[in-house]
């Protein structure tokens, strides 16, 4: 059975994170960058990416990462959702890697996971694990011709990598920013926009075809899925926690409003939630791990559990801090649009619950 | 037909035949004031004629079918639905000659400042500070939420005048002049990104003594009769089936097929049978005002239009998809420029629909007030255990 | 627009039958006869029936009734949902009746409006309104065939209708208590108890046949669920009200139990949910009774909103009567069996959803 | 292998050999006891030789290849979960070798006297008089919800000593001997029409004071031992998927495809999604165990198992439809004699499942008890405002 607690070493891995997130991107820095044009904080990146050794976690040290596992790139995805920090982690530490390392471009990852490069995979961010390979860029004539909306991390992205129609069947390109027209989405979450990603006769080179491009598609998407839980989680547990504060230093009517018993139990209701999320995340973070065939089961059930324990952490978020939830000034809302957008993000809990019952045999009606 | 509306419906042909319905708007309108046509209920001299409430709307739709204009009383809401009646109720004959017919005609906008950063749910506990200074107030503090600050000429303004006693006990209520030294409207961006509301700060403002509505220390009791006229407000009209946020989302329903799936189908039917209920419910609620039977239904439409509009305008984006992880405007540059004055729920994206309601179940009582209210009053279940009662304000726990 | 308030009238007959039924069917007395052999109380059914004029109301003067309408026969079904006595109001005050008046089945109509005689309609209690004319029974050599399970009130029911399917198509007969046969099914409601029903070459009459059987049929099961939903209305106002009755009698740590802002926050949604099953209710009762063509709509959109509430308010009531609620002496558990079971009579809140969206035009995907 | 480990196998055969696993089973229990075989952490003479608690697992894995009977825990649960831990810890020297042996081997069954009619989540309320009478105590009062008190030879039972002071002060621990006059057990319906539990009259019943656990007034102290090994108790065994009452629902769905509407199916994927998500979280709190750190996760799961029963069995009879209207037995002559000693949620009609299920928010603690408690002791917010601390337990409203 996997294993479903942090190590001592995943603990570390924690701490580390956390702590430098904490000091270079508080929740007034974030809120901030959302209204400039540097969103993304390069000097950030270089510190968790390639100093604290983030984007190699889940790449072995002979294809020049850090030989640890998804599960501990889990732990990373639990701290970014606790901060929002904008960061090219999903976008290319997860998806571009997981894609990249299943159809063996083993030069790219080893660039992605230094950290010094970064991709996008560029599939729109709402793809559902288990649909059919996308058809909307085709390949001709040594290029690539096609548009995909709504890419996640592409903006910054110095290489894509593209599925794609050829005509012998689905394939998947590597192409370079400069060969590409990227236009800039008005994105329901601030820290992490997306971005429509055209390419005109854009010279491409092929990394992987056939199953080995299905595959690898896959193999991206099943583990976006369950690394995007782990997101969840720590978006959820961060939720938690400042309501909880918020609750215990507001007073009305003479008391804290934590000594209320309806917001106690509703509190209460929502770690309950949280708990139940962590076990899910950590199950989908082992089952990726460790390539286990309960892999697409973990990570659907992931998606359908934690995007709701996300969405009410922040929608209570909202609610509990009254007035001051619905101010721009506090986070609250950050958290609240990076919830609703990551429960489409891979496809909704409703989605996820039709393809589970696929994969378990509850055939629908 | 009563001879009291014989009447009234003589009066409105006299103002019609007196002054052109398609001529000049606010000299109308002042002429319609003057001959107590505005709230027949009030006074005459007060734009009214003492007559019965109920028929205003007989002499608003014979105004209405000659082309009159109106008063326009949305932008103006505050002052009809608010101040008016506390300046009635509350008002020397005086204060009630001054205010009430600019207030009516448009010609003056008021706000109210009651809530505080300090004290939202329990506006009790409200800080701004008003020190008598010979025939003035001295008044220094900070409001918040305040809907059309920007535009007022007027406020209506709750102070805490004693803070060595209880504090529903130490408040008093004044009229403020938005114009006066030391009112500072600040615009409070919110999560959609735009600014509907204002932070006010007061520091050093002078309040004629002669602006005081109510004793002082009376402040609650005045501030009650403003809360409760909002809460009669609140009902809405008689929408026909699939209005509101429920039509948008039919709508897409219908013109895109390829985004329906079973489960979003039953979702869908479970939020329009939900949506169905509180129209009915609104319309029992007119039909209960309209028999001159109020009854407390009107707090069960209010958390149930705040669940529903939260429910449904997610449910649209998840419906959605890959459309509803989009916006339409975040911009910096406009907010504090393009204010709007009222809630534009269908004119604006799936995702500012779900991000504006989300403010539905705090503004105007929080959900959880409401809950408060009705297992009270209604159901008279016991209230909170209250730690506030007898303390002295300044020694209370903030 | 329909009338959604209660008139004058219809309050002095809501105060007479819950006279009647306080006097005659307290609680106690309900539970105690669910173990008896007479759980059906003749007298009571002749005082409320005849005396009290309940079975006539929806049937015109001219017809032997009341020339009241549905509206007036919901308030008799609101206090039955308070009170539970077992009756045969709905299937023949309401099932039969309405199947009859539709069928043009004078004589009968007008025995049933007396209340002396006492019919049920052989569907299946779950049938759903819209769905297809039954087929269980066949009539040949004028005489009927079949069983039809899970009967309403027809354990003693002096006649039935029928609908069967005849050489020609759908029709509608009326079968004599005497040539039909009776099983007593282990029902989950205790205080509307269920029958499944045989005919072996059973001699019947025939009322109807045809378009007009199957508008009768139709007619029958729309007018069911109008009605049904008045008696939910009133299972959720009296759950409601007991368990606020508990709630200020029962002290824990010292205080009323109702002072706990948790359960308070119940009682609130639970009230906010009753106040607009009423409004729903209603809609539904004016409908039927103005013959509105939105008559199928509304009886819909009530069992689609009040079974909800309905069960709610019951499983809040045992809830928080907690280990009372439980036990077999205290009548929660009356008004839970009795609230599932209407949950699922005339089809499930979610049948009924399915049937708006087609009557709506939202259709499914 | 460590020596300790080593130890006790050889132990276990040294049983073995003596004793013949397939022979008479009292006769090779009562051994297993005296061998020290029992509960291994519990010091000799006891059962046990203070050997570390993880290493029972060790013993009744050998044992069990060896086919050797158990204790059949589940019928002396009480016993073992909740009278054992405290009479360990409370009882005297002569206690503990008086009762834990036949407590253990089943010899005598347990039954736990704590719940009364007026005090259920309050249980420091308990109205159960004991006044002192030479070495004797008189106990008068009512008891409920007494699962097995009409198999049982022992009780453990909470009482009120002294009505004079504050509720937790004035209550004395006893055990009580179910064979004593005035000891009467009336079985209690509940909604499903049997009768798991007991009301449990006690009517001038004589205590000896040598029966007593703990020192006078120190009751509440003594009962918190026994509840705190009531909720670690909670938790249950490592499941598969789709395990209890979702499979009962999944497998009518799959051999009943005419039951299948689009709408039942995504509702049966939620709670199939919830039961799996309730499922790993119990998972992952046995694995938090077994690492020697167990986390307040066990009242998250039961929190959710309650729910989830409710929401799955409510669930599972819409999907019937007609059968779900059906029940198996409500039978009035058999409920008082046929009584169930363990809860048959797969055994009994879907009907019953609904109907059982209706309890697992309420015994062992209401749910809304156990969100207090998360609220409190594991988020860090505020306790309710308390009324009942200072007051003479006689002066409490009741």
């Amino acid at each position: 059975m996997t294993d479903l607690l942090y190590s001592q070493d995943e603990e570390l891995l924690r701490a580390s994170v956390r702590d430098l997130l904490t000091a270079r991107a508080p929740a007034s820095a974030v809120l901030a960058r959302t209204e400039t044009d540097e969103l993304y904080d390069p000097a950030l990146w270089h510190a968790l990416a390639a100093d604290l050794g983030a984007a190699g976690l889940a790449v072995p040290e002979w294809a020049g990462g850090h030989g640890a596992s998804w599960r501990e790139t889990a732990i990373v995805a639990e701290e970014l959702g606790r901060s929002l920090a904008a960061t090219a982690f999903l976008g290319s530490t997860v998806l571009a890697t997981a894609a990249g390392r299943s159809a063996g471009a083993d030069d790219l990852v080893e660039r992605l996971a230094s950290g010094e490069v970064t991709a996008a995979l560029a599939i729109p961010l709402s793809t559902v694990p288990g649909s059919g390979f996308p058809d909307t860029v085709r390949h001709s004539h040594e290029t690539l011709t096609g548009t995909v909306r709504n890419v996640a991390d592409a903006r910054t992205a110095d290489v894509l990598i593209v599925p794609a129609l050829a005509d012998d069947g689905p394939a998947l390109y590597v192409v370079g920013a400069g060969a590409i027209s990227r236009t800039a989405v008005v994105s329901l979450d601030l820290t992490r926009p997306l971005t429509d990603v055209t390419l005109e006769s854009a010279r491409a080179d092929l990394i992987a075809s056939g199953a080995e491009a299905v595959a690898a598609f896959d193999t991206a998407l099943i583990t976006g899925a369950a690394m995007l839980a782990a997101e969840q989680l720590g978006l959820a547990e961060r939720c938690l926690e400042i309501t909880v504060e918020h609750l215990l230093t507001r007073y009305q009517f003479g008391r804290q409003i934590g000594s209320y018993q309806a917001l106690k139990h509703r509190m209460a209701d929502l770690w309950a939630g949280v708990t139940q999320a962590r076990a899910v995340a950590r199950y989908a973070a082992g089952c990726v791990a460790d390539a286990d065939p309960d892999a697409a089961v973990a990570a659907s059930l992931a998606q359908a559990y934690c995007s709701l324990v996300a969405v009410k952490a922040a929608e209570e978020c909202v609610q509990l801090h009254g007035g001051i939830g619905f101010t721009w000034e506090h986070p609250a809302h950050l958290y609240l649009k990076r919830a609703k957008a990551d429960a489409i993000a891979f496809g909704t809990a409703s989605q996820h619950r039709a393809r589970l019952a696929e994969l378990v045999d509850l055939p629908a009606a | 037909m009563t001879n009291a509306e014989d009447d009234l419906r003589e009066r409105v042909q006299k103002l019609l035949a007196g002054h052109d319905p398609q001529g000049d708007r606010m000299e109308f309108l002042r002429a319609q004031f003057d001959a107590g046509l505005a709230w027949v209920h009030f006074p005459a001299g007060l734009g009214g004629l003492d007559a019965p409430r109920t028929l205003q709307s007989v002499v608003d739709a014979d105004l209405a079918a000659a082309g009159a204009p109106t008063n326009d009383p949305r932008r103006i809401g505050i002052g009809l639905g608010m101040a008016a009646p506390t300046i009635r109720t509350h008002g020397t004959e005086e204060q009630q000659h001054r205010w009430l017919r600019p207030l009516w005609t448009g010609d003056e906008v008021w706000c109210q400042l009651f809530s505080e950063p300090g004290a939202g749910s329990d506006l009790a506990a409200l800080g701004t500070r008003a020190v008598p200074d010979g025939d003035h107030w001295i008044v220094n503090g900070q409001k918040v939420w305040t809907s059309q600050a920007h535009e007022a000429r007027w406020a209506i303004v709750v102070t805490r005048t004693d803070p060595d006693v209880p504090k529903h006990k130490g408040m008093t209520y004044f009229v403020l002049d938005m114009k006066a030294d030391g009112v500072e409207v600040r615009p409070l961006r919110q999560i959609t990104g735009e600014a509907e509301f204002n932070e006010v700060f007061l520091t050093d403002v002078r309040i004629p003594d002669s602006q005081r509505l109510g004793a002082v220390g009376d402040g609650w009791a005045v501030a009650q009769t403003t809360l409760m006229n909002e809460r009669v407000a609140i009902g809405g009209g008689a929408a026909p089936r699939e209005s509101g946020v429920i039509a948008e989302v039919a709508k897409t329903w219908r013109t895109r097929p390829e985004l329906r799936t079973p489960a979003a189908h039953d979702e869908l039917m479970r939020l329009w049978v939900e949506a169905e209920a509180t129209r009915l419910t609104g319309l029992r609620l007119r039909q209960q005002l309209a028999a001159g039977a109020p009854g407390p239904e009107g707090s069960a439409a209010k958390l149930a239009f705040a669940r529903l509009n939260q429910e449904i305008t997610s449910f649209e984006l998840d419906l959605l998809g890959a459309d509803g992880l989009r916006y339409d405007d975040w911009s910096s540059d406009t907010w504090r420029t393009e204010r709007p004055t009222s809630v534009d729920f269908l004119g604006r994206s799936p995702g500012y629909r779900y991000l504006r309601a989300k403010g539905n179940s705090i503004e105007g009582g929080t959900s959880e007030i409401l809950r408060n209210i009705i297992a009270e009053r209604v159901l008279g279940l016991p209230g909170e255990i209250r730690v506030d009662k007898t303390v002295p304000w300044k020694d209370l726990p903030k």
